[in-house]
This record gives structure tokens, sequence and C-alpha cells, in this order.
């Protein structure tokens, strides 16, 4: 019986239900273990996988990792149980909440991997879930399309990432993580620094969806909305971060470092502010907005200083927080409405207080107001970005524009959606407790943690700071640093976000024109030189593989002869090869016979003729033997001969005249003309030259002397074949045996058919 | 003297001779090559443990001694490649059960099969170069046999060119032979090592290496020479495809690292150079021919071809860890790749065709095949933590240490090619729903002979990624086997040699 | 001596090889035949012609007593033309039943179902939507 | 149409080929001979009583069947090494009896195997052939 079964619509909810024990119970577990990692003693855990290439599974809690590591179990664990509601009656549930797990473990596997190869098959791993998980609901064209976008980007710096890795191992001897750091100088003096340098920021960048690679992450919104929650806004994009925060005590500091990421990083954050004005998809604009968070985080991890990678930190933890509570809103408002356009809804929050106020929680965050999280975020990044090594003006610059535009879209986020005027669509109520308690808590810890920024940064930012920092640091996270340049510059963005979202419809519509209007875009790049290989590969195989058995037989006799008559042409003295031969003038007549033969064999326009042709060339063949010494194969060869014109007889005669055959024009005439003639030519050549000199008889000689004292034979050429080589001789008579199976299957099956 | 040697090609031809004298007997026959395949694979893994106690085994036929006779030799390239026929050869065996009608399995077929199967682990095992020809005669021929096996419209031509060039290459082989003859007079192959390294005429030696390169060049599926390939592949019964897919090429494969790390070593600067921009051309023209595809088995069967380039490209390379990886490579390509056209095979029964464009709908229908062609088909395209991706690192890590970085780059960017295909055929047969239209949409069931090899090699496939480890230090042994030719030579010569 | 028989080897092989060339399988089986022939006694030439006497042991002795033809290429000769004669069946059979099958010899004329099926397009619409 | 002369003349001339053949089959060890030869005279033979006397008369003369004479042939060669294998030497190693003054080897027994694969497979075929 077959064991594929049919999907079952109805399938139980309990696996899914229960999975959720999973990012639970190492929640619980990660949490117990940060006071050890606050104190700076790393939890190390080390078994050998590859040892002979040097690769170890090797796990490693440390700061950066548990900051990491409480993202994704507590934002999994969440979007677990939203997901409950949100996959509800979905036939394939099940499927979805095992490969939501299988990524979350993926995930969590890489930011604690100690091993570079070890966390790059973490990487794929999570490539390759976010792939299944994009084109979840594979019905969808556009699902489909999205998910192998994704996965050929992330797939492509995937690759390019792990000949990083090996360069790295290469040069330094070693993969493990925490040794890194000590080899940082050899690194940055190596030749190989930049190839590595361009390897990792590829891998990086694909995954992170930093421009100019971002576009793979507003397609990946095909996925359904849980996954965009999780995958795509608080975790798997980290990754790059993650993996630039990780090698920035090894890599990072050096000029073209800072430059890159720095221009990079506002380029995009820039890029993703400006683009999510433009949209009214809730989804969408929130893919753009995670563009634009990743852009800064890049950024600041292209400075050195403690306070840019303390604003990296934070950000990333705060931005993780507001981004998946939004993506989970947006998905229940979704779910309520059946529409994500926000001009379509309004007035939500009477119908539905609760996902009200965990919206309005985790814009006020968005949007840096006050006692939320989000405002002790932008306080850092001000200050971070003003310690840039390199450009620290277009930074902060940068900073300001994307958080004002980011304040103007948390209020459009919120504001009218919620509060506005109700619209053509009317929600059908709250939306079930799974999917507002998620967004409720989370937008409650955005401003929790507001009011207690002193604990934060203890247990989680300095921890994860100080793993990355070079020299150990101190961090500081508080509501109010004093009047300075950064808050000045944080009332400013509020001013500036404020009027943006005034001006939002104008900004929309500019945008709107702006953007289509663009004359390339990297996605539009990316298609095109997919579509640009697919019709070369096809062009490539319509010439190479075409179906002509002409073209083939040229083509592998040319290089045959090409590549060995070069060789030989370049070893063997030529003029030495020629030495008048001289034989006796029977023989010469056998021989003249046997060439008008071929020559009649070649032309002859009927096969009786030819037939006859190949009978004096084989009785020719067997004189040759006979003469020279070798009765045996002069007998076969003619009982051979005779059988193959009885067969002949049967078979040919029952093909169709030779017609006569034009060659279909003058170029292949050519080639079969000196093709052949050059074959001939090289094989004559080549026999001559090699019988210049006397075979080496050392085994014909034992042969001689063990034929009849051992093998009990006078005939040596029969002792050979039944005994010295006797397996050559099974192996023929096996070949024997086989062509007369399979010839008779085939004459068989013909007298079977009607 | 040990005859373990003997039985991986005894055990199925005696096979092979009891299913002819059953003629009239065919569900004997079938239980009689069951049995006679599982007692293969048991004679190859006693064969490799032996291998790996103690080392190289020769065994010398007619107990004449080398270079006289011929000798078998078992060194850990050869019982790795033999313990993957074993494998594939009991599979595809299992498959054949459950594909194929009575009427097709009985009047022959399971002797051909066998003879293949012995064939193969001859060429695996002999050390004597017209040995080794003779043993290339016994494939090809059974292979005829079974390519057009079933004599569908398509095989016949599928077969026409499989037959000329694999015929021609043959030739080729021979005519090298004849030459190297003349040159050595001898033809044991670590004789021959020995001949050559004390000869002066290198160049007339080099010219005769080109000639094997291209004799088994053809047969390996090596650029410019494989176009039979594509041609034939996708028109044999499944089972027989993929045991073609996995072994015939890779046959060619061990053909040109066996001769070319111990027979043609002394020009290596012309030799391996070639090699190395040949196997780079296969790769990508393999690939770029996958791309072009839309039929299931023939996306499969070019990337057969770019595959056999990652191999020729460890041997080109000629570092130990280059070899390994071509060694690794082909241990899981043949799992993989056979794997891979059995899958093709359930697919077919479950949506009637293998044109992609007439396929879809399994992932939902059958979530349990999707599993069992995702696992082969992302481990071809090099994903961890299965077997695909160590071969792919392995192969890339040694271009990069030998800093040829051209070549590394190719690696990377036919493994990303080989993403796309895989992932065209997961959206295609399995993500896209089933369309309505189909020129012969007729589902069965597949029965459970099918499904269990399937499982099996995949599994294998699992393992191997999973457990890296003892796979990659067989194949380091023998690629330090292959880099000191020297310990061959002595183990068959003896001390000194004639 | 060598070098005639070298000589009547490459017209073999030229002439074989115009023949494979030539799109006609009736041809192509001739040229086949005629390399083979090309190659058997390319083994011979190459295994040197110096002697002419048979390598068979005169009655009454257990060692040869004068030098004699060299045994080892005749006994590979003797293997290649079987194989190669058990090869050329299975190809007359082969190619005739092609003929029967495919209605013609003429290679051009038996195309590879090549990746230019036609099959009718598929646009993105499809048969079952689901999700939420 | 087929005369009891000729179909006497037919047997007869069958007879005489076997004996050829087997008399070629034994002298093969000592002088030009041996399985090959033998089988391609043998099939030679019954091919011209195949072509005069039509192929059912070869059956009926043959009495065991092309492919139980190719899988029996096969089996000799490789019983003729496993005996080899049961002295306890290599796969194929010759093993002569009486061990003073021999007569009859393993070797004579693979010939033999030899023989009747490759008459057996040219029958097979020509049979086939001739049936169609």
């Amino acid at each position: 019986m077959m064991a594929i079964s049919t999907h079952n619509h109805r399938s139980n909810p309990w696996p899914g239900r229960l999975s959720a024990l999973l990012p639970l119970g190492l929640l619980v577990g990660l949490v117990f273990q940060a006071p050890r990692i606050q104190s700076g003693r790393p939890l190390a855990l080390a078994f050998e996988w590859v040892p002979g290439l040097n690769v170890h599974f090797a796990l490693l809690l440390d700061g950066v990792g548990l900051l990491f590591a409480l993202i994704i179990t507590a934002i999994g664990l969440l979007v677990t149980i939203y997901a409950d509601a949100y996959m509800v009656g979905h036939p394939q549930r099940n499927r979805f909440f095992l490969y939501l797990h299988a990524f979350l473990l993926s995930m969590l596997g890489l930011v604690l991997s100690n091993d570079l190869i070890l966390l790059f098959v973490f990487w794929e791993l999570t490539s390759l879930f976010s792939f299944l998980l994009i084109g979840f609901e594979h019905a969808s064209a556009q699902a489909r399309n999205s998910a192998r976008q994704a996965l050929l980007v992330t797939g492509c710096g995937g690759l390019l990432l792990l000949v990083g890795f090996l360069m790295v191992g290469q040069v330094t001897g070693t993969y493990a993580l925490s040794e890194l750091p000590g080899h940082a100088a050899q690194l940055h003096r190596h030749s190989l620094y930049l190839s590595i340098l361009m390897c990792m920021l590829a891998g990086a960048f694909t995954k992170s969806a930093q421009f100019p690679f971002h576009f793979w992450l507003p397609n990946a919104m095909a996925a359904p909305t849980p996954i965009s929650a999780f995958l795509h806004s608080a975790t798997m994009v980290k990754a790059g971060i993650y993996l630039l925060a990780r090698l920035h005590p090894v890599l990072g500091g050096t000029p073209v470092w800072m430059t890159t990421l720095v221009l990079l990083g506002a380029f995009t954050a820039l890029w993703g502010a400006a683009v999510s004005i433009a949209r009214t998809e809730l989804k969408s604009i929130l893919a753009q907005t995670t563009i634009m968070a990743l852009g800064i985080m890049t950024m600041f991890l292209g400075g050195r200083s403690a306070p840019a990678l303390t604003a990296a930190m934070t950000f990333l933890l705060v931005h993780s927080l507001y981004k998946s509570a939004l993506f989970m809103v947006a998905g229940a408002i979704d779910h309520q409405t059946g529409t994500r356009e926000i001009e379509k809804i309004g007035g939500l929050a009477r119908f539905m207080p609760f996902t009200a106020a965990a919206t309005l929680f985790a814009t006020l965050s968005m949007a840096g107001f006050p006692l939320f999280i989000g405002f002790i975020g932008k306080e850092i990044m001000y200050k971070g970005a003003l310690t840039e090594d390199v450009f620290p003006g277009l930074a902060a610059g940068a900073t300001l524009v994307s958080n004002a535009l980011m304040t103007a879209v948390a209020a459009t986020l919120v504001l009218r959606p919620f509060w506005g005027q109700p619209r053509k669509v009317h929600p059908s109520g709250e939306a079930p407790w799974q999917m507002w308690i998620g967004p409720l808590l989370i937008g409650g810890t955005c401003l929790g943690f507001g009011l207690i920024p002193d604990w934060v940064g203890h247990w989680l930012v300095e921890p994860a700071v100080r793993a990355i920092h070079v020299t150990p640091v101190d961090v500081e996270l508080k509501l109010f640093y004093g009047f300075n340049t950064p808050l000045l510059l944080s009332m400013i963005t509020i001013l500036m976000g404020g009027s943006f979202y005034v001006f939002r419809r104008w900004l929309r519509r500019r945008l709107s024109q702006l953007l289509p209007a663009l004359p390339i875009t990297t996605e539009g790049l990316y298609e095109g030189l997919v579509a640009a290989v697919i019709s070369f590969a096809k062009w490539q195989t319509r010439r190479l593989q075409n179906g002509s058995l002409f073209q083939y037989l040229v083509v592998i006799i040319g290089a045959t002869v090409v590549s060995v008559g070069w060789v030989f042409l370049g070893s063997a003295p030529l003029s030495a090869l020629w030495n008048p031969p001289e034989f006796p003038g029977w023989l010469g007549l056998l021989l003249i016979a046997m060439l008008m033969a071929i020559g009649i064999v070649v032309q002859a326009r009927s096969r009786v003729l030819a037939i006859c042709g190949l009978g004096v060339i084989g009785a020719g063949a067997a004189i040759l033997f006979l003469v020279f010494g070798a009765p045996d194969v002069g007998l076969t060869q003619i009982l051979v001969e005779t059988l193959t014109l009885i067969i002949v007889a049967i078979v040919l005669l029952r093909l169709p005249p030779i017609e006569p055959q034009p060659d279909a024009n003058r170029l292949q005439h050519t080639l079969r003309l000196t093709l052949s003639i050059g074959s001939g030519v090289l094989v004559s050549a080549f026999l001559i030259a090699v019988t210049q000199h006397d075979v080496d008889r050392t085994i014909t000689t034992f042969y001689e002397q063990a034929s009849y004292i051992q093998a009990h034979g006078r005939n040596i050429v029969n002792v050979i074949l039944v005994d010295f080589r006797s397996l050559d001789t099974l192996g023929e008579i096996t070949v024997v045996a086989v062509s007369a199976l399979a010839a008779r299957a085939l004459i068989r099956k013909k007298r079977s058919a009607p | 003297m040990t005859n373990l040697l003997i039985y991986p090609i005894l055990l199925p031809f005696a096979t092979a001779v009891g299913s002819l004298l059953l003629w009239r007997r065919p569900a004997l026959q079938q239980t009689l090559s069951l049995i006679g395949s599982a007692g293969h694979l048991a004679a190859c893994l006693f064969l490799l443990a032996a291998v790996v106690q103690d080392g190289i085994q020769v065994l010398a036929v007619g107990n004449w001694p080398a270079p006289y006779g011929i000798s078998l030799v078992a060194d850990h390239l050869s019982v790795l490649m033999l313990m993957v026929t074993g494998i594939l050869g009991t599979a595809t065996a299992l498959y054949a059960r459950g594909e194929m009608a009575i009427s097709l399995r009985s009047q022959g077929f399971h002797a051909l099969f066998q003879v293949l199967i012995g064939g193969i682990s001859g060429a695996f095992l002999t050390g004597d170069l017209f040995n080794l020809y003779v043993w290339f005669e016994v494939i090809l021929m059974a292979s005829f046999g079974l390519i057009i096996w079933g004599q569908g419209r398509a095989q016949f031509v599928g077969a026409v060119r499989y037959v000329v060039i694999n015929l021609l290459a043959t030739l080729l082989f021979l005519l090298g032979l004849a030459l190297l003859y003349g040159l050595t007079g001898t033809l044991n192959m670590a004789h021959l090592h020995q001949q050559i390294m004390t000869q002066e005429s290198h160049g007339l030696v080099t010219a005769v290496a080109f000639m094997f390169m291209a004799a088994f060049g053809i047969k390996a599926g090596m650029f410019p020479l494989f176009f039979w390939l594509p041609a034939s592949y996708h028109t044999p019964p499944i089972a027989i495809s993929a045991l073609f897919a996995g072994m015939l090429t890779k046959v060619g494969v061990y053909a040109l690292i066996r001769t070319f790390s111990l027979v043609f070593l002394h020009d290596t600067a012309t030799t391996h150079a070639v090699l190395l921009v040949a196997a780079g051309l296969t790769m990508v023209t393999g690939v770029l021919g996958a791309a072009a595809q839309n039929e299931f088995r023939r996306i499969l069967s070019f990337h057969i071809i770019s595959q056999v380039g990652y191999m020729l490209l460890g041997l080109a390379l000629w570092t130990p860890l280059a070899l390994a990886g071509a060694v690794f490579y082909l241990v899981h390509h043949m799992i993989v790749k056979a794997n891979l056209f059995l899958v093709s095979g359930l697919s077919r029964d479950c949506s009637g065709t293998l044109e992609l464009p007439a396929m879809g709908g399994l992932y939902g229908a059958k979530p349990f095949l999707a599993v069992l062609f995702f696992i082969p088909a992302f481990s071809l395209a090099g994903f961890p933590p299965l077997s695909g991706f160590w071969a792919k690192l392995l192969v890339i890590q040694s271009s990069l240490e030998a800093e040829h970085y051209t070549v590394a780059a190719v690696a990377v960017l036919v493994g990303l090619m080989t993403v796309y295909s895989m992932v065209k055929i997961w959206i295609e047969a399995f993500w896209k729903p089933s369309p309505d239209f189909g020129p012969d949409q007729r589902a069965i069931v597949p029965s459970a002979w099918k499904i269990a090899p399937v499982c099996a090699l995949a599994l294998i496939t699992l393992c191997i990624g999973i457990g890296a480890e003892p796979v990659y230090q067989l194949a380091d042994t023998a690629a330090r086997e292959l880099m000191a030719p020297q310990v061959y030579v002595r183990a068959v010569l003896g001390g000194a040699g004639p | 001596m060598e070098t005639v028989l070298a000589i009547v080897c490459g017209c073999l092989v030229a002439g074989g090889i115009y023949l494979l060339l030539s799109q006609n399988l009736v041809r192509m089986l001739f040229g086949l035949i005629m390399l083979s022939n090309a190659v058997n006694l390319a083994i011979f030439v190459a295994g040197g012609l110096t002697h002419t006497q048979p390598a068979l042991i005169a009655a009454g002795d257990s060692v040869p007593g004068a030098s004699m033809a060299n045994a080892l290429p005749q006994a590979l000769v003797l293997t290649a033309i079987v194989i190669g004669f058990a090869l050329l069946v299975f190809m007359f059979v082969l190619f005739y039943r092609s003929y029967e099958v495919l209605g013609t010899t003429d290679t051009r004329r038996m195309p590879e179902d090549g990746p230019a099926r036609a099959y009718p397009s598929q646009n993105t619409t499809t048969r079952q939507e689901m999700g939420p | 149409m087929r005369s009891v002369i000729l179909k006497t003349a037919t047997r007869l001339v069958s007879a005489l080929v076997m004996v050829l053949a087997v008399y070629l089959l034994w002298r093969g060890h000592h002088a030009p001979g041996g399985g090959f030869i033998a089988a391609l005279v043998a099939a030679t033979g019954f091919a011209l009583v195949a072509l005069s006397e039509g192929p059912a008369a070869v059956r009926q003369g043959l009495r065991l069947r092309p492919s139980h004479m190719m899988g029996a042939g096969l089996g000799l060669a490789l019983g003729s090494g496993v005996i080899g294998m049961l002295a306890q030497r290599p796969f194929l190693t010759g093993v002569w009896w009486p061990p003073s003054g021999v007569v009859v080897g393993t070797p004579l027994l693979f010939d033999t195997g030899v023989f009747m694969v490759v008459l057996g497979a040219i029958l097979s075929v020509l049979l086939a052939l001739e049936e169609t």
C-alpha cells in the first residue's frame, strides 16, 4: 500500500498547539541563563562533527546570542499562539507548524553556532524553511515565484558566504567563531581580506535585504502573516545583521568595512523609508519599513564606537518588538476585514479594541515617543550616528530623515485605520484572542521596557554589545540623558514626522509617480539576469544538443582528433617517421585490393557491392593475420566474416536500399572529408611512430616459457585466452551472450507485435 | 591472495547464469535476481571491511602473478564504488520488481541486469587495462540491451545515438590500448605506471593519454563528448535509467580517475590542465542544459553532466583534498541521482506524466512523495546538512586552496543554477496546482517495491550528510592512496616487479 | 612492413569515419565495421610484426625454440574480434528494428523529443485557491 | 519439397560439422583451434542448415534451447573458475587431472564453456532472425 496519504481537510489542531511548548520551553531555559551570560561567562558546548574537515558541532551562548535567542523564542511563542487562530481550517496547518518550528530551531542554531560551517548549515536551513513558508500558499503563482526569488537571492549570497567562510578557515586555520577575533589582525593584513569581506557582505546583505538585494523581502510577504511577523521582520532577516555583528570584531573596523556598511546601510534605510510612504497595503508598508530598519542597523554596525554598536543592538530589539506586533495586527485586520488596504479601512478601534491598543503601543514605540523603548532607541541612534568614524553627518542625516518618515508611517498605520471614519469595509468584530494577545503583550513590553531602560540595558543590550565590541564597554540606557544634540534631533524627528504625516497624501502621490518611472530597478535587473541566463541556456542547448547525430559525431571526433593530434605533433619528429617500406609483391597486391575495397564501400550505391567490399577487407585482414603468424586470429576472422555475411544476408536485405545521399551542404561535406582524412592520417602516423620502437616482450616471453611447462598447452594464444588471461575471455563470452539476449529481445518483440 | 575480490563479479554472473537456465520460470528468475543483488551487496560490504581493515587487496586471477596475469585490485576507491554499486543494484532491482510487468521482466531482463552489475564491479576491480576494456564492453552490451528494453519509439531514437557514440568510444579505447601496448609492452596498470615513469618518449604517451581521456570522457559525459547522454537517458524504464544515471557515467569518471592517477602521471601539467578546463566547461554546459529543459528526467540527465564536471574538477586539481572531494562527490552523486530518477518514476505514477507543464499538485496530494523528492533534490543542490553539501564544500575548498579562484566561482555559480533547476521541478511538479489538461494522465498507485528503495536511498543521503565523517575518512584515505601510486604498485607487483 | 600496414589502418579509419558521418544507418554500420577492422589490425601492428612463425610450441619441446610471433597481441585481437562481432550483431538488429519502428534509416529524420514540446500555455489562475 | 535425401544430407552435414567442431575444441590447446573457432565453425554449419532446412530443423537437431546453452556455457566457464577456488587457489586457477601426466584440466572445461556460449548466442540470434 502507498504510504503517501491524501490530505486531510479537518486536520487535528493539537499537534500545532502542543508545538508551542517548544519555544516556551526554550524561552524559559534561556531566561535562566541570562544572569550567567550577564556576568560574562558564556555557555559553550562542542561535539566533533566532521573532525577531518575541522568542522565541529560547537554552540556558544554569549550576550549577542542570548539577545537574538530571546527574541527568537519569545516572538516564536507568540507567533505560534497567533498562528493557531490564523491558520484555523487550513488543510496544511500541521505542516505549517512543522516548518515554523523547524525554522525556529534553525534560527536558534544559527545564532548559537560557534563554528562557521555549522553556522552556514543553519544559515542555509533558514533559507530553505523560509522558501517553504513563503511558498506556503503554493496554489498562488505569486507565492511560488516569490519563494523561488527569495531562495535564489539568499542562496546566492549563502554560497558566497560559504566561500568566505572557507577562505577564513584557510587563512586562520580555524572555523571557531570564538577564536576568530584573535586572528583579526592577521585577516586584516591578508591579501584575501577584501575577497573575504565581499563574500561575507554578500551573504549578510542578501539575507538582510540590503540594497541592491532588498527586493525579495516585499515579495516574501506572500507568506502567511505569522511568517511575515516572525521570519521576515523579527528573525531571519536579522541573520545578516547578526552575522555582521559577529564578524565585527573579526573583519570590522577597517575603512572599507565602515564605508561600505555606512553608505549602503544609509541608502537602504532612506530607500525603504521613502518607498514605505508610497505604499498603501499594510504588509507592504511594514516590509518597506523593515528594509529601512535593516539599513539603519547595518549603518550602525559600520561604526566601531560603543554608541554605534549599542544603537545597533538596541534598535534590533526595539524593531523586532514593534514590527512583529504590527505584522500580527496586519494579519488580524486582514482576518477580520478581508483587506489590508489602509485606504479601505477606518475606525476599527471600536470593533477591535485590543488590537487597537496593541497597535497604538507598537506604533508609539515605532515613532519613538517618550516612555516607549523606541524613544530610547532613537536617542542612542543619534548618539551612535554622530560617533561614526566615517560620514557621521550622512549617518545622522539618514537616521533623522528615515526616523521622521517612520514616525509618519507609524501615524498612518494607527490613526486612520483605527480612529478615522469607518469606511466601506467593516470588521466582523474583535479578532480571536490568540490573535491579539501576542501584539498586546509585545506592545506592553514596548512600554514596559521604555519605563525600565536601565534594566534592559543591563540584561539585554550590554552583554550583546560586549560580545561584539573589541574592548569591554558599559552600556547605559536611560530615558533622559539631558539636553543634548540627540535629544534635539529626537524632537526634530517628531516634528518632521508630524509634517510628513500631514503631507502624506502629497508625498505618496509624488513617490508613486516617481518610483515606477525609475529606468531600472534591481528587481528588474534580477529578473533580466534570470531571463538572460535561461534564454542563453536554451540557445546553447539548442545549438549543442540539437538532435543531429551528425553534429554530435563531428564534435566528438573533431575534439579527439584535434587534442590527440596537437599533442602528437608536438612530440613526434615527423621526418623520422618515414622510412621507405619493403615488402613482397604479393602483399602489395593484397593491400591494393584492400584499398580498392575501401573505396568501393565508401562510394557504394548498392548494398550488395558494399558487402562484397567489406568481405574483401575482412578476408584481406584474415590473410594478413595468417601470414604474420597468427593462424588462430586469421581463422577466427574468416569465420566471423562468413557469419557476418550470413546475418547481413538475412537482415540487411530487409533494410531499404541506400539512397544516394546528397550532402546537405558544402560545409558538411568539407567537415566529413577533413575529419575522416585527418583521423586516418593521425592513426597511420601514430602507428608508424609507435612501431619505430621494438615492443617490450617481457610478458610474452613469460607466456612462451610458461605455456607448456606450467599451463600444459602448446598453442600459446589459446593458453593466453583460456588460462593466462581467462578473465578477459570470461568477460568476452558474457558480451557475446548478452548481445544475443539483447538482439533476441529486439527481434522477439517484433514478432509478438501485431 | 584472497578470493573475496571475485565475489562481486562472480555472484551477479552466477545469478545471470541461473536466470538463463530458468528461462521459462520468470517468477523464480525474479526471486533469484533479488537474492543475487542482495548477495552482491553483501560481498561488496565484506570487501569494503577487508580493505578498510587490511589495506589494498589483490587477487591474481588464475594464480598468474602480475603483470603476466590479470590482477583484481581493491583499494579504497574501488571498494567505495563497489559499495555504492551494491546499494544501487539492490535498490533498482527492487524498484524494477515493482515497475515492470512480469512479461517485461522475463526473457533475459534479469540476466542483462545482473551482467551489468557484474560488469560494473569488474571495471571497478580490475588492475589491467585490457581487462578494463572487456568490462567496459560487458557494461556497454548489457546497457545496449537495457536501454532499448520495452522498445518504445523514443527509445529507438535515443538508443541509436547511445549505441553509435559509445561504440566510437570503445573503438577509441581499444586503439589507445593498442598504441599503449606498442609503447610499453604491458597492460597491467601498476606495471604501466612503472614503465611510463621510466620511459623517455613521453610525448607519444601524452598523446595516448588524450586518446584515453576522450574515450573515457565520452563514457563519463565530459564536455564536449556528452551528447549521447541527454539524448537517451530519459527514454528507458525508470529502474533502468536510474541505474544508468547512478552508475554508467561514474564508471567513466572512475576510469578517468584511475588512469590519470596511476598510469598517466608523467605530464600532469598538460593532462590535468586540459582536464581542468574540460571540467569547468562540463559543469557549465550541463547546468545550462538542465535550465533549458522542461521534462523531469531530461533535467536530471543534464545535471548528471554538470555534476560529473565537479568530480573531474576534483581530479584535475590534483590535491589530496580535491581528490577526496571527487570521491565523496562520486559516492554522494551516485546515490542521489539514482534516487532522483526513481522518484521521477513515483511522480510519473502519481501524475501520469513527466512533462513539467502537465504535472502539478503532488505537494498537496502526496506529501510523503514530496519529502522523498525534497531530500535528494536539495542534496543535489548542495543544501546542508545533506550529502551534497559536503561534496560541494570539499570541491570548493580544494579549488580555493589551489588558488583556482575562477574554478571556485564557476563551482559556486553552477551550484546556484542547480538550486534553480531543483526548485523548478519542485514548483512545477509539486507546488503548482495540477493542470486540468494532460495528454496521458493516468495515475496509478506505486507499489511498496518502488517506495522502499527510494526511502532507503533518501535515508542514506541523510545519513551521509549528518554523519559525513566516516564517508569523508574513506574518501580521504582513497585520495591519499591515489596520490601515492607507489603503494598500489607495490601491492600489485610485490617488491620489485619484473 | 609496419609502415604499409599502418597506412592501410589509416585508410580503413578514414573510410570508416567518412561512412560514420553519413547520416544513414546502413552506411554508418559499414563504417563501424571498417573501424572495427582497422582497430583490430592496429593492435596487431602495434604489437610488432618482427616474426612470422606462429606462436606454437612444437611437439616434444617444452619451451619454444626459435623466436615466434608475439602471442599476446594475437590473443587481444581475438578477444576484440569476437567482442566486435557481438556488438555488430546487436547493431544490425538494432538498426533493422529502428528502421521498422521509425520508418527511416536517415538519422536526420529521427528527432529527439526536445524541450520545445508544446503545451497549452498555463496562466496563473489556479484550480483551487486555498488559505484563510 | 524436402526430400528424405536432402534431410539426411543435412543431418550428415551437421553431424560432421559438430564432429569437426569438437575436434577443433579438443585440439585447441595445442594447435590452432579452440572454443571460439570451434563454435564459429559449428555455428556456420548450423546456419547453413537453417538457411536450407529452416530454423525448426536446427532446433530439433540441437535439442538444447540456445538460451539454456548460453546459460550452461557461462555456468561451465564460471564453474571451471570455482574449481580453482575450491582448491584454495585464486579464481580461474588451472586444475589438472590426473596430477601426474596431464590429460584434462579446467582450462578445457573453460574452453568448452566458451564454445557453448558462442554457439548458443549465434544460434539464438540466427534462429530468431530466421523465424521472423
